[in-house]
């Protein structure tokens, strides 16, 4: 429907989204905030907006209680790694379901989802003496495997929505040129599937990123990604708003960043099939 | 080099057969049209001899050799999609050579022929541009060049012209008939549309609810039907097709008289009646008349204009060498 | 062993991330010994811990635990004894109080890196201007009036702080402490579960009374942090509660009343025992480790007289670790520097572990019971009792759901039959 | 694409997938039902005897289980109430022409991607402090009383933290949705006489009921082990108020220790949630397939 | 009652004007047809009449009155969309009776209006199915009814046929006349398909780039074309148009002529040449003849069969009376 939607209308929509899209996002920006301020301008009652001394302090003073870097490394390793893994078990399978199904492939896929329905709670202990058992308490590795378990049904499923979208007479026409399965899926199925695959690992990275209970449960401290990091600032000694700020931020900064610039793929992919 | 034998082949998907015991030879250097109203089969029939469904039992053969089980990519054969099945991110040179590289030739012998078959099909401007940057006819164009590089014993097509617009089919529809003047290559061709399989085939395989209904040429099936629902499918206008007492005048169950064969006349012929809607294409009018007695609204061709208004009325008079006779089942009595 | 890297657990409180600070100084004369540091809030790290040492885990050589676990893990063997000090450790400078608790069949099985008591702490301020006086001893009665006499909602200035936020080291710990002096009890001496008795109720509703009244807003969330952050903000006329946030409150670089604060011994009711607790945070050695001697290495330059030196070198007597060494409390330099060590050390050594209670128990601890499933339930009774303060139960049904609860508990452990 | 040949691929190439989350699902559930039937408690090493169904009696048994349940059901579906409608509300705002719709968008998108431990504590300390959170300074602004909402209303709260965390989620895939929708479809009841409200309900909301059923779905998936808030945030109370399964069996394991009991309610909590996984799936296979 | 008019309406999308100047009035009961090439503006016109979009500037009456700022809802047309635009989640009973709902009418008023559109369009049985459930055919009629519930004072179609196969396009167009003799409604339609437009239009608009270039009767067109676009638009096969020295023989830029008014001969002609593809479609043989010395190729199309074959030799003559002449503009000289 091109027709005219008046500058007044369209200055009233802007106007009230804004103002939402502002108070969303509002508790990130006071955070970012609140984390250049001191501790006594954190708190400082009427609340402060801009208008203070912007310091890095507490910035410093994180950095010099934990290790920033090898808790973000560690982040980067689990969730790249674990996504990674997670893609290269669920394409084959999405590509299963989503070209040959069966009577029972969406039973199948359910039965996946359901295993994300297992409270974590429930198995930790078992997974802990297991993980004691085969040295993976505290290592990359460890994690890695669990957070692929974890995500891979969710990798499946996106990856089985975005398959079915692409059509089939596209892979049969590569099988009547002589294509064998590894050049059908290769060469063919994941160039198509470029901006799904690249949403699924969007997701999954952020899923991994942000995931508190096993990350936290199975490090100590080499392992230890930004979940753990930020658990040693959960209510500390007293309260310190700006260097919690500090920390916060430095723990969601690189995934909102990555985020931001990726929304487009993100978004477009995000669908679970939902969308025709 | 192309000839393709179907000996008892069936298709069930789970209980439902699809394709009762069909037996069909298709010559080197053919061009076949398989033909039928949606749902008939067709599709399957041509993936059953592409090898992209398996057959439930019978045997298919090409050139003597049992291809029965031989998977799609080496029984030689190439298919040209209704959709086209263009590779979206691969150019359209990359589209036409992929079937020489998964062939495994070496990138220069593949540049020649590529380069050949576009200058064939006239895209040797668009060569690099991705399928999407492309005209529904250049798209069609490209699927056929992917087909020919190959040189395939025969080619497949899928309704290839459905998602054209009209002018474009026309124009299509002779780009194909040339190219198989050209190659000579076995061509084996599903459509629904009639004029289709008229215009283009040598031979025509009408099928109807997976049972082979005639196969012949196309002035064969437009002149001996064998049966009913050929008379009807094949021409257009459709044949007009008469049950009851005026069937029984002739001795049979059915007659059926094409509109073309149909004289009129303003005072006297065998039935009489009211014109209806008609059509002018300023070459020929159709039109059709009611309230003849019969229970059946006759349609009639005639060329050049005819004035004749809505309501008007008009006396019809059948070709009588042009009539056709069918008994109780159906089947052309001779 | 050369290159060795020791993995400490430990709580994300002042003190410690402190000693992070300071772990230079061991690293040059540990040159082959690394540190890790993980660093957890407090109800995080016990999980942490206790499920790593109770599946011997491995993953921490150095676990910093309070006086509650020391005694039950050391029983079980998860603990390996603190014997082998090096040279000039003198373990028998360390507080007697403390100590006695860390302690089975003669042996220590923790080394304390500070200890505390807890006490009340005022501003001298708000009292001047109410005209009362704090005695060095008050009463709970003496409590409650200072606390009306101070309180200004409009103000912001509110009479007591107390801890009102669930778990057996948090609201449980102020009550239980304070249900002693009132002569309540957690159990009888065949384990029986006491909340329906009067003093229990009477500890409550003074306790929902003074709270409810006087108390800040939203202090059923409030554990020691929330409550330290409302005194140093000058909101709180009273605050009973650990010894060490005395040296906090004193800090004028937090603390915006660090000069109108006086300390007393935590209040009672006449009936003998007064209401403060006893509690250290210890740093114990895992029996799994493989890295026993440089643990020890760690803990012992950690619980060290050199190290309460250190500190005092860089950041001044008043923010030492207190509590655990005798000498400490014979050094003048402190004794200046920290206006409240005497008081500290008072209420120290007026806590007795062995008899918490009025009457005979079956249990020692004073703040807690010394049992596996104290964890379990003093939570789950603390919950009750956060609950009443937030005012979603009655006092009556906080007592009578914790009385059932805990007997349920108590029985299925098979204390009874 | 249905030859044996494909078939055999197929079975050959989903099979990692599958014996990959078999193996995630039966060895620590079979060691989670095991210890199920057993006395024991991480602080009482040694024999671990069999005692049968006692684990489930017990934990079955307790009142706060029944708290937890009730809250759980409260908690997802509030934020899926909220978030569900929110998320229409939003997408529609979205959907209208405005100046700067990108940098909208991003703005509500952020929350998505901050961890829930984070946005528990930022939320709890910053925002919903009675004293010193933003809200208590608002309140005071307006002449009112703080409230203090961890422990007036703990539930309440922790689904608004929660919804704020998912409500960019369900935002982005129904605008989507609403993007999907033929505009013809509009256009014809816009001919048909159809007012804004009329289009909204008549096409546009059974159009987005595939979308929700998706919201619905994964939200549910991640919504019926919501522990870091809770733990974060309230620690389940005050009392059990804001205690739900995942939490309350967090507590029997790992804050009394009590592996048994604590597994028996892992069990008892996984055959819940596959009682809401297969209503949910009826649910989504029927609207999935449509 | 149904009588349309345009005043110098344009349309720009952004800087782009896609309507320059157009005037037209649709006299109330005709059936208008809107043929074209795609992209020359028929969806766009057809939708400022609709009110789906705003007109740039001009001005649209209906029945006189100045409809252009009325909103579509409020102008008492009806719309068929080439896409159909079914409501999915509806059962075909709601999907008629929608635009009566949304006028307020009363149940059992809504309830014999929907029977009896349901009747007239033969879809009684399917009233309770979901359009997902029809097959295009009838859900081509579905959306005809939805339109014909309203008693609109004009109906809009927009290329109501283009997703149908080519046998079911004949009968919808058929119905679609039929409805129009029943009804006497305005109808304006657009397509891309001649054809169509011939057998279906009281009157044609041609359109080309956004401009009208003919406007008139389906014979005007097809025997007094305008210009040389319109006679090659209209007419299938297409005219020939011939250029050059040829043409100059006549005092013409181009010449037309079409291909059913050559006649053939084996012996003397104007043009010898040499017979291409040849289409046999029983009623009719069209064949592509080549080296005619003329630099295009001439379509032929001559009634029933005519034994040629590829290569044969033709001679070729066309009816002098039936001959276009056309300038350098590619106006029609009279
Ligand atoms: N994979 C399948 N599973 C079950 N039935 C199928 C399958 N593929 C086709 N059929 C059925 O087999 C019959 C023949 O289908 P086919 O696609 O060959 O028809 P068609 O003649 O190509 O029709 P159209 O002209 O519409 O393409 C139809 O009834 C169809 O429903
Ligand atoms: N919303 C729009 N914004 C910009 N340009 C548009 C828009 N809609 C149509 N156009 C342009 O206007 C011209 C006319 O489009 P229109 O859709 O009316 O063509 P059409 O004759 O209906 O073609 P078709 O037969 O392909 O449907 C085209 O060049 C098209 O690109
Ligand atoms: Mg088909
Ligand atoms: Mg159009």
């Amino acid at each position: 429907m091109a027709r005219k939607v008046s500058t007044r209308r369209k200055a009233v929509n802007t106007g009230i989204a804004w103002t939402v899209g502002l108070l969303i996002f509002f508790p990130i920006l006071w955070t970012v905030l609140t984390s250049f301020k001191t501790e006594a301008q954190a708190i400082a009652d009427p609340p402060i907006w801009f208008n203070f001394h912007w310091t890095l302090e507490n910035y410093v003073t994180v950095q010099e209680r934990s290790n920033y870097f090898r808790h973000f490394w560690n982040s980067v390793v689990i969730s790249v790694g674990s996504t990674l893994i997670g893609l290269a078990i669920a394409v084959p399978a999405a590509w299963a379901m989503a070209f040959v199904p069966g009577k029972r492939t969406k039973d199948l896929l359910m039965w996946m989802l359901s295993t994300k329905m297992l409270p974590p709670v429930g198995v930790l202990v078992p997974i802990y003496l297991l993980f004691q058992r085969f040295g993976l308490l505290d290592t990359q590795v460890g994690l890695i495997i669990v957070l692929t378990l974890i995500n891979l049904p969710i990798i499946v499923w996106m990856l089985y929505t975005y398959f079915r979208e692409i059509p089939v007479d596209i892979l049969e026409a590569a099988r009547m040129d002589g294509a064998g399965l590894k050049d059908e899926v290769i060469s063919v199925l994941l160039p198509m599937a470029v901006p799904g695959m690249a949403s699924t690992v969007l997701l999954n990275i952020i899923l991994a990123w942000n995931e508190a209970f096993w990350t936290l449960n199975l490090t100590a401290a080499k392992a230890a990604p930004l979940t753990a990091f930020i658990a040693s600032y959960s209510s500390p000694e007293g309260l310190f708003y700006a260097k919690l700020s500090a920390a916060s931020t430095m723990a969601i900064a690189p995934i909102l960043i990555m985020g931001w610039f990726s929304q487009k793929q993100l978004v477009r992919g995000l669908t679970f099939g939902a969308v025709k | 080099m192309g000839r393709i034998t179907l000996d008892k082949v069936t298709k069930s998907f789970g209980e439902v057969q699809v394709i009762p015991p069909l037996d069909l030879t298709i010559d080197d250097g053919e061009f076949v049209v398989f033909v039928g109203p949606s749902g008939c089969g067709k599709s399957t029939l041509l993936r059953l001899i592409a090898g992209l469904e398996d057959i439930t039992s019978g045997q298919i053969r090409i050139d003597r050799e049992d291809a029965t089980h031989v998977p799609p990519a080496k029984r030689g054969l190439a298919m040209v999609f209704q959709s086209y099945a263009l590779y979206p991110h691969m150019s359209v040179r990359k589209n036409i050579a992929f079937p020489l590289k998964m062939a495994k030739m070496d990138a220069a012998e593949r540049d020649k022929r590529v380069d050949y078959a576009a200058s064939v099909l006239n895209l040797t401007d668009y060569l690099d541009r991705r399928p999407g940057q492309l005209s529904g006819g250049q798209r069609q164009r490209v699927a056929i060049g992917r087909a020919i590089v190959r040189e395939p014993a025969a080619f497949l097509f899928d309704e290839p012209l459905s998602n054209l617009d009209a002018a474009l089919r026309v124009n299509m529809r002779l780009e194909i008939s040339e190219l198989h003047n050209t190659l000579k290559t076995t061509m084996v061709y599903v459509t629904h549309d009639q004029v289709e399989a008229m215009t283009m085939a040598d031979k025509i395989v009408v099928l109807h609810a997976g049972r082979i209904e005639q196969v012949g040429s196309p002035l064969e099936l437009y002149h001996t039907p064998r049966n009913t629902f050929v008379a009807g499918f094949i021409g257009s206008p459709k044949m007009n097709l008469i049950e009851g007492p005026e069937a029984a005048k002739h001795a049979a169950h059915t007659i059926g008289i094409r509109p073309e064969h149909l004289d009129t006349s303003a005072e006297a012929g065998t039935w009489e009646g009211r014109v209806g809607v008609s059509e002018h294409l300023g070459s020929d009018t159709f039109f059709h008349v009611h309230d003849t007695g019969l229970a059946e609204t006759l349609t009639v061709r005639a060329s050049g204009e005819v004035a004749l208004r809505h309501g008007d009325r008009i006396f019809l008079t059948p070709q009588m060498d042009k009539l056709h006779r069918f008994d109780a089942e159906g089947l052309r009595i001779a | 062993a050369s290159g060795e890297t020791i993995t400490i657990a430990t709580v994300n409180n002042g003190d410690m991330i402190r000693m992070q600070g300071l772990t230079d100084d061991f690293t040059k004369s540990h040159p082959d010994i690394e540190l890790e540091w993980v660093t957890l809030e407090e109800n995080v790290l016990r999980q942490r811990v206790t499920q790593d040492v109770a599946t011997k885990g491995g993953q921490f050589d150095v676990m910093t635990i309070g006086t509650y676990e020391v005694p039950i893990w050391s029983k079980q063997g998860w603990l390996l004894p603190l014997t082998d000090m090096p040279d000039g450790y003198d373990a028998d400078d360390l507080l007697p109080a403390i100590a006695g608790g860390l302690t089975t069949d003669g042996e220590l099985y923790a080394a304390p890196f500070y200890g505390e008591s807890s006490m009340v702490m005022y501003r001298k301020d708000l009292m001047e201007k109410a005209g009362l006086e704090m005695p060095d001893a008050p009463t709970w009665d003496e409590i409650k009036e200072a606390a009306a006499a101070m309180t200004d909602k409009d103000g912001e200035i509110y009479g007591i702080c107390l801890r009102g936020k669930a778990g057996w080291g948090e609201n449980m710990a102020f009550l239980t402490a304070m249900a002693n002096s009132y002569g309540a009890k957690w159990f009888d001496m065949d384990w029986n579960a006491q909340f329906d008795s009067p003093e229990w109720k009477a500890t409550l509703t003074d306790y929902l009374d003074l709270m409810n009244n006087y108390g800040p807003p939203g202090a059923s969330s409030n554990g020691f942090n929330e409550n330290l952050a409302l005194f140093q903000q000058g909101k709180c006329g009273m605050w009973i509660d650990a010894t060490v946030a005395a040296s906090f409150v004193t800090n004028p670089t937090d603390s915006t009343v660090a000069d109108k604060v006086g300390f007393a011994l935590a209040p009672d009711k006449g009936l003998g025992k007064r209401g403060n607790w006893l509690w250290a945070w210890n740093l114990g050695i895992p029996a799994g480790t493989e890295k026993e001697d440089a643990a020890k290495a760690f803990v012992a330059w950690a619980t060290s007289k050199q190290y309460t030196e250190l500190v005092a070198a860089n950041e001044g007597w008043a923010n030492v670790p207190p509590g655990t060494r005798t000498s400490l409390y014979e050094n003048q330099e402190y004794l200046d520097a920290a206006p409240f060590a005497k008081m500290t050390l008072e209420s120290i050594q007026a806590a007795d572990p062995q008899n918490p209670t009025v009457d005979e128990v079956p249990y020692v601890g004073v703040q807690f019971v010394a049992i596996p499933e104290f964890q379990g339930i003093g939570t789950a009774v603390g919950q009750q009792f956060s609950a009443a303060l937030a005012g979603q139960v009655t006092a009556d049904e906080a007592l009578a759901n914790a009385q059932a609860l805990t007997s349920r508990e108590m029985k299925r452990s098979g204390y009874q039959d | 694409m249905a030859t044996q040949h494909s078939r055999a691929a197929a079975r050959f190439m989903i099979s990692p997938s599958v014996l990959l989350l078999l193996g995630w699902m039966l060895i620590p559930l079979g060691m989670t039902i095991y210890f199920s039937l057993l006395r024991y408690n991480l602080l009482m090493p040694g024999e671990h005897p069999f005692v049968g169904w006692e684990n489930y009696s017990y934990f079955l048994s307790d009142p706060a289980f029944k708290i937890a349940l009730v809250n759980t059901l409260l908690l997802v579906g509030g934020v899926l109430i909220i978030t569900v409608i929110g998320g229409v509300l939003l997408g529609l705002l979205l959907d209208q022409v405005m100046w700067g719709q990108g940098i909208v968008r991003i703005l509500v998108i952020a929350p998505f991607f901050v961890m829930p431990t984070v946005s528990a504590l930022v939320w709890k300390n910053m925002f919903m402090n009675p004293v010193n959170g933003l809200f208590a300074y608002l309140a005071k602004f307006l002449g009112l009383q703080p409230i203090d909402f961890l422990a007036q209303a703990p539930l309440m709260s922790i689904i608004g933290i929660v919804s704020w965390q998912w409500l960019p989620f369900a935002t982005l895939i129904l605008l989507t949705a609403m993007q999907s929708l033929d505009q013809e479809q509009l256009e014809a009841a816009e001919m048909d006489g159809a007012g804004p409200f009329s289009r909204f309900f008549y096409i546009v909301v059974p159009h987005l009921s595939r979308a929700v059923t998706v919201v619905i779905l994964i939200q549910t998936i991640f919504l019926l082990s919501v522990f870091a808030e809770i733990l974060v945030t309230t620690n389940g109370g005050p009392g059990n108020a804001s205690t739900n399964l995942t939490y309350l069996v967090y507590a029997e394991s790992l804050l009394r220790f009590d592996v048994g009991t604590g597994s028996a309610g892992g069990v008892v909590a996984i055959v819940l949630a596959n009682i809401v996984a297969i209503f949910l799936m009826r649910m989504i296979g029927k609207n999935l397939d449509a």
